[in-house]
């Protein structure tokens, strides 16, 4: 009996994925060329949420820019306006006193928790569990929102920063506010490793999945905790100390293989080390005044300037350059999510489309910071 | 903590290599002929005692009388920075070489310059707009822009 | 009118059709209209019980406004879809669009017909019963292939491919791991499996009923094999294009699947409707909800599988597992019939011993392919 | 992919699930519940007060948005300068409190009340004496630890979910 090879004609076929839906957090969209289940290309298109901010920032007063900042990582409000006012101060020569330094460093490693809340858990949400990781991320977010809320009114745009310090000082309910949220979000990660941390289909569907070369990561300059992941040991924070980062300890956690799964497992690494940075600050904190003498309307010199931090997300930095008016000539964004998904195309090439989506994930990216 | 090298420095070192290609833009920017932007920051990268490795950001500035591009990098090694600078002062169809051969990095964030300032990269391989769609009039980003 | 009051009591006479008011017919009717509403009250009963559950184990209340307790959600949610907007899309194949819901729909209400809800209370006493149930519950996959293909869109397409590829590889551990079960109880009726439970056949049986309450989640598509509605991937998978009434026929078949599955498993292996005190068939709704519940424990916790690891799961560690468990039980059968504490710690044991081995030998690559 | 727990990190993920059942939901059932707000909330409207406005238009000036309108003039009867429309159109409103901090004045305020959404687009442009406080549109203490000081405390969560300890 002989054997006939049947072949049967098959042609790769087009997907969108997105703007609308339910993983793409936002409104990103991918072209996908799929073979079966095979992602062979993706082809990423921007721009349905550009609202033209850094347009916007040319024709505002310097302090007027601040709530602008709070739109472009909406996740992360507090660590943009934070970046944001280092580069005014930078432009200015401005001193910030003492106690705002301590409050900036407790709001941004706040922020960081509550961005790695959200990351991890829309991660596993991807992955597949039925919202449970959300639900309960989305619940110690809340809490840090609302301390948020306590100091600056507001649970999303949070307008805290200013040039040359904080806009208001803390209320004194804030600090055992803090102190209890520290001990239940120190329980609440250890409880959150232990739902998945070892999960076998977790492990099976992220480990390995979507690695990322060191090398690659360079190249396309990825930062924050998708280049550590990778084991690029690169923070801010310790390479280039803004604020008073260099009076506390913490170790940078960094990843082996660059994989989803490490990437994970960087960002909870991340929100221990931000437990231990806050709980640091939270005892020197000093009185004192919380806003350096500056003028209702900043008007910074001619010149140039380019301050960066550690953002939840990457580096964020923003570019000023002032013509000495009350308003930048221009300001240029660093979008650390836009610049994170330049390597996207070469980590899901090969995989499938529930990789996609779990690769995608893990990067954790913002819209509002992408499309701008 | 990163060391942003003097324009002073960077000039005397790659002055011979690049004859007549640099210039001092501030204390830590370097102004670079636009055709020699490739070959310079290729040498950064791989230069000994340099090797700026990581590209920070690109982006650009209007001056009315003409464009600046301005690129930030990083060496992770040796922990310091630089800014190049470069120039053109052609309005109508301004042009500057890509660097996407050299950081892969660079890909979106020429593809927004191009969108928002119209300058073209030359030897981009895929350049269309980014955020703002295919017939759109004029580049928001420029100063002269009218809506 | 058939007098009702034995089915109240917990008394009622044997399934012999004769023995019945207006013979034959008679059973038929009652039996028939007692299994609908009884399927459509329990898919309500497990929608109220999967959003509560579901609710609280993910730190929130649940439905909890219409109604006490928010009993009357489900009925809430029948009547707004009820009144929804029919939307068919313009590129569907209308007619496959139209039939794909009732298509899935009538093989999971004909699973009913052969379970027994207390002693010869059933529709339909096949000698073949349980064959029965595995041949019609697959049909629901021409329905939701009908769905994915005629709806004519891309998401629905790879969620309906998904699904066929999953069904077809589930059907075999599924199968293989019933006919322990069958040998011990020596009987494809389901009724017979019943009465043969002195002791309930999960203990005599326990890798039989790990075996099969996975191959059951991935054939009715539970958590965390729920691949072809996979909503962080493919939107809704096959019912992307769905709305209104045909949507919900589509929710009643995934619950209805869910909850014959649930009186599959707890007939097979956790007694039926066996119990001390309590009327048989509170015995066997209480059984029928405990599984359906750990469904939705397991739904609450676990990440969803990829397609090529839900395929290695099922050909890898499923299979071999369910052929060695049968050999394991042939020889049993054979050896020591009558010695069931024995057979529960020798099984128990194999079990233990078993998975142990084939976690560290089981591999299914990282799935990823040159392009 | 191996199961290198031999599904035991499945289990111990449900036992967490299962422990929840058990625990304080964080829902909070909105209409009926509610929970105090922020003392320094910045809410939907300001509150202006028309005694201390002197207009002169610090806060249309640190508006980023421009949503502050004012125009002022000399009052010939009672021979003084007086502002004839304070005029904040909501709907352009970002709720940033710039314009309250910039106040020299004490005389513009965050709105206490959130809920003050409106039917009509109109609605939402309001001048002079619809600003003023009243009992519906009570005054944030954001920028202005007297007001906050009258206000209730505000109900956090990290207080109110009592964790069972384990």
């Amino acid at each position: 009996m002989t054997t006939r090879e049947i072949t049967l004609k098959t042609e790769p076929f087009v997907l969108n994925v997105g703007p609308l839906h339910p993983s793409t957090h936002g409104v990103y969209r991918m072209r996908t060329t799929l073979d079966g289940e095979v992602v062979l290309d993706i082809e990423p298109v921007f721009g349905y949420l550009h609202r033209g901010i850094e347009k916007l920032m040319e024709e505002r007063t310097f302090t007027g820019i601040i709530p602008l900042t709070d739109r472009l990582d909406y996740i992360s409000p507090m660590s943009n306006n934070l970046a944001y006012c280092l580069a005014v101060e930078k432009l200015c020569g401005i001193k910030v006193p003492e106690r705002a330094e301590y409050l900036r460093v407790i709001m941004a490693e706040l922020q960081r928790l509550a961005n790695h809340c959200i990351a991890v858990g829309s991660f596993l949400n991807d992955a597949g569990a039925y919202f449970t990781p959300f639900m309960y991320t989305f619940r110690e977010r809340e809490k840090i929102v609302d301390l948020f809320e306590m100091v600056s009114g507001q649970r999303m745009t949070y307008n805290y920063m200013r040039i040359g310090g904080v806009s208001q000082d803390i209320p004194e309910e804030f600090l055992p506010a803090l102190a209890k949220l520290l001990d239940q979000l120190e329980r609440f990660v250890d409880e959150y490793d232990f739902l998945l941390k070892e999960n076998e289909i977790l492990i099976a569907r992220a480990k390995g999945v979507g690695i990322l070369p060191k090398e690659v990561a360079i190249n396309c300059g990825i930062s924050g905790p998708v280049a550590r992941a990778s084991g690029i040991r690169r923070d801010l924070r310790r390479d280039d100390p803004y604020s008073i980062y260099d009076r506390f300890e913490f170790d940078i956690p960094v990843g082996e293989n660059g994989d989803s799964y490490d990437r994970y497992r960087v960002r909870v690494a991340e929100m221990r080390q931000s437990l231990r940075i806050i709980r640091q600050a939270m005892k020197d904190i000093p009185a004192g005044p919380v806003k350096a003498e500056v003028p209702q309307v900043v008007r910074p010199p001619a010149g140039e300037v380019y301050a960066h931090i550690e953002a939840p997300k990457g580096e964020l930095g923003f570019y000023i350059v002032s013509d000495g008016s009350i308003a930048p000539y221009r300001c240029h964004v660093r979008p650390t999510s836009l610049i994170n998904l330049t390597a996207l195309r070469q980590m899901v090439r090969g995989w499938k489309v529930a990789d996609l989506i779990v690769i995608f994930g893990s990067i954790d990216i913002t819209m509002g910071e992408v499309d701008r | 903590m990163t060391v942003i090298l003097k324009a002073k420095d960077i000039i005397a070192r790659l002055s011979e290599k690049f004859p007549g290609c640099l210039a001092e833009a501030g204390t830590d920017s370097v102004l670079v002929e636009a055709a020699a932007i490739p070959a310079v920051v290729q040498y950064l990268r791989e230069g000994e005692g340099l090797e700026f490795d990581y590209l920070n950001f690109i982006t650009a500035v209007d001056y009315y009388q003409y464009f600046e591009v301005v690129y930030h990098l990083t060496s992770l090694k040796h922990n310091h920075a630089i800014f190049l600078k470069t120039r053109c002062y052609d309005r109508e169809n301004p042009s500057v070489p890509s660097v996407v051969g050299i950081f892969q990095g660079a890909d979106f964030q020429e593809r927004e310059i191009y969108d928002l300032f119209g300058i073209k990269f030359e030897g981009h391989p895929d350049l269309r707009r980014i955020f703002l769609w295919e017939g759109f009039p004029g580049h928001p980003l420029r100063k002269d822009f009218n809506q | 009118m058939p007098d009702i009051s034995p089915l109240l009591t917990g008394h009622l006479p044997a399934a012999t059709a004769a023995y019945w008011p207006g013979g034959y017919w008679g059973h038929w009717a009652f039996y028939t209209t007692a299994l609908i509403t009884f399927a459509l009250l329990m898919v309500m009963g497990a929608i109220y019980i999967e959003r509560r559950l579901l609710g609280r184990m993910q730190s929130r209340l649940g439905p909890n406004r219409t109604g006490p307790f928010g009993l009357l959600q489900p009925v809430a949610d029948a009547l707004k879809v009820l009144i929804k907007e029919d939307i068919i899309p313009q590129p569907a194949d209308r007619l496959v669009h139209w039939l794909a819901p009732v298509v899935a729909f009538v093989p999971v209400v004909m699973i009913f017909a052969v379970v027994p809800f207390q002693k010869g209370a059933l529709l339909a006493d096949l000698n073949i019963g349980i064959l029965y149930v595995v041949a019609v519950s697959s049909l629901t996959t021409v329905g939701i292939f009908m769905a994915g293909w005629g709806s004519s869109n891309k998401y629905s397409l790879l969620g309906a491919m998904r699904n066929v590829a999953a069904v077809v590889s589930y059907e075999i551990p599924l199968v293989l791991s019933i006919l322990g079960v069958v040998l011990i109880a020596g009987s494809l009726s389901l009724n017979e499996i019943v009465l043969a439970q002195d002791i309930p056949f999960i203990f005599l049986q326990p890798m039989g009923f790990l075996l099969f309450f996975m191959a059951a989640c991935a054939e009715i598509n539970r958590s965390p094999f729920d691949l072809m509605e996979a909503d962080s991937e493919i939107v809704a998978g096959f019912h992307t294009e769905y709305s209104g009434m045909k949507f919900a026929m589509f929710y009643l078949v995934e619950y209805a699947e869910a909850i014959a599955m649930s009186a599959i498993i707890s007939v097979l292996f956790l007694g039926g409707w066996r119990g001390p005190l309590l009327p048989p068939w509170l015995w066997f709704v209480i059984k029928v909800f405990a599984v359906f519940g750990f469904m939705v424990w397991t739904r609450a916790t676990f990440p969803r599988v990829r397609i090529d690891q839900l395929m290695a799961f099922a050909w890898k560690f499923l299979l071999p597992l369910s052929l060695i468990n049968l050999f394991v039980t042939a020889i049993q059968v054979l050896t020591i019939p009558d010695a069931p504490w024995l057979v529960f710690i020798i099984n128990t044991a194999v079990m233990i011993l078993l998975v142990i081995i084939w976690s560290g030998l089981f591999k299914v690559g990282w799935g990823r392919v040159e392009v | 992919m191996k199961f290198e727990h031999f599904g035991l990190g499945l289990l111990k993920g449900m036992t967490v699930t299962f422990r929840h059942i058990f625990r304080h939901p964080t829902v909070n059932q909105y209409p009926y519940q509610r929970l105090n707000v922020s003392r320094r909330i910045r809410g939907n409207e300001l509150v202006w007060d028309k005694k201390r406005c002197t207009g002169c238009a610090t806060c249309a000036k640190a508006c980023p948005q421009g949503a502050i309108e004012i125009v002022t003039g000399a009052n010939p009867v009672e021979n003084r300068y007086e502002v004839r429309t304070y005029r904040v159109d909501t709907g352009y409103c970002i709720q940033c409190g710039l314009c309250v901090e910039s106040c020299p004045y004490d005389a513009i305020f965050m709105g206490y009340a959130y809920e003050r959404a409106k039917y009509r687009r109109r609605d939402l442009v309001q001048e002079n004496d619809t600003l003023l406080e009243s009992k519906e549109r009570p005054k944030s203490g954001y920028f202005h630890p007297e007001v906050a000081a009258g206000l209730p405390a505000q109900t956090l969560l990290v207080e109110k979910i009592v964790e069972r300890k384990d």
